[in-house]
């Protein structure tokens, strides 16, 4: 009987997700999200998904609010910063309360998947209480500690089905390591049920091996997917490609204004025809893909 | 006297309120805080601890520091010396002593507005694009300072549709400590007109500067509250060419501030 | 047959109830679970994630490991393929599934004690070492195992005198449950002398095997509390040459077992 | 201006540590106490610590009851496995009520400490429930969870002066990484209000930029302290000091039994006579510490 490999094919991996789970994003804000598989979601139009985008998301949720996956998000933000200040199509979803809001600030969701990953139904915190997050969203819940009677927030565990997150790389036996900073994605591997981790290079065990302190989880699936953060940044290996985010920007923008054509051409040519990950980046094209590598 | 432009001033008079061996955190997109923290680490504070993003830095010696494109850039790994650890660093962030928060809205108590406008109890007129961290950072660090690129009623309202950070809630004494929160909140709102602070009795926004060159009446006019005016009113003092040297050349070669 | 030592025949049977993928931890100074698991790895479990002091570590191809001689030890870095993260990894470690407990006292619904014995509700008669992590790790993994090298009237009692771990409380049905314990709780209890097993209804320790050559009156005679007895009696099984070979040439060869 | 080092001597950072003062301990079992300053605080005869000893204690709070400097102990195991399975002084303060016992397993003490780093007044566990420990224990409490009215124990904050770790190196401005594991160092830092870290090495600023993803936290004072875990372990350096840990603990199990003769050489020969931890050092000798090395 030998170890086995859990490296796998994006069809595989997709096929863990399927229609009303929830599924918690890595990275945050312009760095590490897995759009490969992110992109697979949207492709096949899986439906009703509640979407845990943590620690805060730029627009891979945006991305998929548009191509009607989610139900329901959790996230604390939704923009890339200066280049795109808000999501169009999450900002249309809330004001048309299309998608039901889970409101939160990023360490809120932090306890929260604090929470999940460590098994008890919910964590206290200090922060949020004042503020209308409470009120917005029902799941938080003003309580006295059991010691002190201090006044606390109680944020309640949430059970998620499967993470998605993007790395540096992996052995074939999933142990995930990354080049830069890991934000809460060791916290979301712990919090969910099953794992699939997108990574830049697959590495012999040995790699691993030279220094596992930097072993941050051992996924489930692991998917070959060089570039798999494209438009987004990935520590060690490129930047964000701004000139994508802002044509994708336009596009979703202009659609929620009533004017959908060049959505449908963006859609068209960067979900809907590329059979997969790879034929994706050749509709990027080599020089646009190596001008972004960073330093 | 050098010329300096309303930001540039903005991100000095801010920086001269940061002590050295504080722990600030500067982050994307928010050019001034961002200026006044390095300004004060180079100028007066060599040992305070710098948050760039998720990394903290020391930038003693650093001829000059380019400004993030991106919250999550990993190029500050050059100045690193640690990198936050999640979820443990935001968990116990109120060894924070210094931080920045923004808003859609801010109202007359300092509490300030990221999620969106609107009455309605769900959904929204104008949705903004959510808390980030503000919601926690606001409670948590140890002193806040609103800071905002305009000034106009629109902004500046008796009341935020929503609260994602709180400054003084509705003004009730001792709110802040009753709701359990450990930091002091909004210390001072700092405009491209003024300064105000906050009545240690009502909580309320004060005049406490008028911005070179400004008159009262200006702020009057592009403030949604009334505001409370001192008998005698300030002027916000301008940054010294030692300051606009150390800005111009070190923090902001591109001139995001001019 | 080759002949075998009590103790290793208790972690070959013990070996035989991990199955592949499993995640169990393997402590220092508890040499009969550390075998068990590490046999379980070798013989069946290529993919088993093994916890070894502070790291997991993976021994396929590993010609001999050697036992830790402290928990924390360093030298199994070099099998290491990641490290625990504290306190991360024990506070999410109810996706352990195996763990393994001893005890100064146990008793027969399946507690085990490790901080003391005497009736007092403050002081002892005499201290044991303490809980370590046992009232946690016996609560949180998937379920647990109680191994003892010693079968005595004074370890096997009615009612421990403190509870470190617990395993069935006072045998209130369901009571794992309505504590809000998400572990199954000890599966089995191995001493040198046979296997108990839980009655399902009473959760009591009830014999499931003697070890070749071992009577029922040298285990009642052995045990302070009243067993409960099936009608027909099993025999531990033996190890096998093949497990022995493993045992004997790739995890034991210090010969602790024997 | 310049920056400020934060290396200090024995001296001035045992000052910092005062009669009464609550004291966490870092390290686990065997492995990277900071004896340096344990040593220290028995030569002085500090009185009355509240001693936090996570994630769990070997021998070195043995010392410090044995030496009369412990008024409250919270700790999961006080041993040293099978060389000692039991600390002497321990046991016998234990059995005759002369200190405090806030009784705990491990992760009950991260629980703690969690919450206290955490600014959060309690954390909710579930280990614990239905053992001895809440009515050993009088600080843990069960409560109901406020939203699904789970049983659950609320683990409270412990206000914490000082903790006392040890580390493989440190840069003069306080950034400390470790060459091996960290057990819960880090989050014990984060829980005190002061940190104060014996280095095996200091080294410059530059080998901290290395790697800046390897700096655990960075302390308010340095110490330099080669084998300042003598005669526990420090990853990537040296092994346990068995035969002296047993010589310690003959000499303590016979003073728990009325003699204390060869107690009062140990104390003489390793605590009160050596003036500061080089002098330490001299007395255990060049050959056995470098017996010591590991690999």
């Amino acid at each position: 009987m030998d170890r086995q490999s859990v490296i796998t094919d994006e069809a595989t991996a997709l096929a863990q997700i399927r229609d009303g789970m929830t599924v918690a994003l890595g990275g945050f804000i312009t760095a590490q999200h897995s759009m490969a598989l992110i992109r697979g979601i949207a492709k096949r139009g899986i439906k009703g998904l509640r979407v845990v985008a943590g620690l805060s998301s730029a627009l891979e949720v945006d991305l998929l609010i548009g191509c009607g996956c989610v139900q329901r998000l959790a996230t604390a933000y939704v923009g890339a910063e200066a280049t795109v200040p808000i999501g169009p199509f999450f900002k249309k979803a809330a004001e048309d309360q299309t998608i039901d809001l889970w409101e939160c600030d990023e360490i809120i969701l932090m306890a929260m998947l604090q929470a999940t990953a460590a098994g008890i139904p919910f964590f206290p915190v200090r922060g949020g209480m004042g503020t209308d997050l409470p009120h917005l969203n029902k799941d938080l819940k003003e309580f006295r500690d059991p010691i002190h009677n201090d006044p606390l927030l109680a944020v309640p565990a949430m059970k998620i089905d499967v993470a998605v997150t993007h790395a540096y790389c992996a052995d074939p036996y999933g142990n995930v390591q990354y080049a830069g900073n890991t934000f809460a994605d060791g916290l979301i591997h712990r919090a969910a049920e099953k794992t699939i981790t997108t990574v830049e290079k697959v590495v012999p065990t040995a790699y691993i091996r030279r220094d596992p302190f930097k072993t941050l989880y051992t996924a489930d699936f692991i998917v070959r997917s060089p570039f798999g953060a494209h438009p987004y940044s990935c520590h060690g290996e490129y930047i964000e490609d701004d000139e994508h985010l802002k044509g994708y920007a336009n596009a979703a923008n202009l659609a929620t204004k009533g004017d959908d054509s060049a959505w449908k051409v963006y859609r068209n040519q960067f979900i809907d025809t590329p059979e997969d990950h790879m034929d994706y980046l050749e509709q990027i094209g080599v020089k646009k893909l190596f001008s972004l590598n960073e330093f | 006297m050098v010329p300096y432009s309303t930001k540039e001033l903005m991100a000095c008079w801010l920086s001269r309120d940061l002590a050295d061996r504080e722990y600030a955190a500067v982050g994307a997109n928010f050019p001034i805080p961002r200026a006044a923290v390095l300004l004060a680490h180079l100028a007066h504070g060599p040992n305070m601890k710098v948050g760039m993003g998720a990394f903290n830095v020391n930038l003693q010696g650093v001829d000059h520091v380019m400004s993030l494109r991106y919250f999550s850039d990993f190029w500050p790994v050059q100045w690193a010396e640690s990198a936050s650890f999640f979820p443990l660093d935001l968990l116990s962030i109120h060894k924070l002593d210094v931080f920045f928060v923004s808003g859609i809205q801010i109202d007359v108590y300092g509490n300030t507005n990221l999620i969106g406008i609107g009455d309605k109890q769900k959904g929204f007129k104008f949705r903004g694009p959510g808390s980030i961290g503000t919601a926690t950072l606001a409670t948590l660090a140890r002193r806040y300072y609103i800071v905002t690129e305009h000034h106009s009623p629109r902004l500046f309202v008796e009341k935020c549709d929503k609260i994602s950070a709180m400054g003084f809630g509705d003004g009730t004494p001792g709110l802040r400590q009753k709701l359990g929160l450990p930091g002091a909140g909004p210390k001072y709102c700092i405009t491209p007109l003024c300064v105000f602070d906050f009545s240690p009795t009502t909580r309320k926004m004060r005049l406490g500067s008028l911005h070179p060159g400004v008159g009262l009446n200006q702020v009057i006019n592009n403030t949604g509250f009334k505001i409370d005016i001192p008998e005698e009113i300030g002027e916000t003092r301008p940054p010294t060419s030692a300051e606009l040297e150390i800005l111009r050349n070190r923090i902001d070669r591109e001139g995001l501030l001019r």
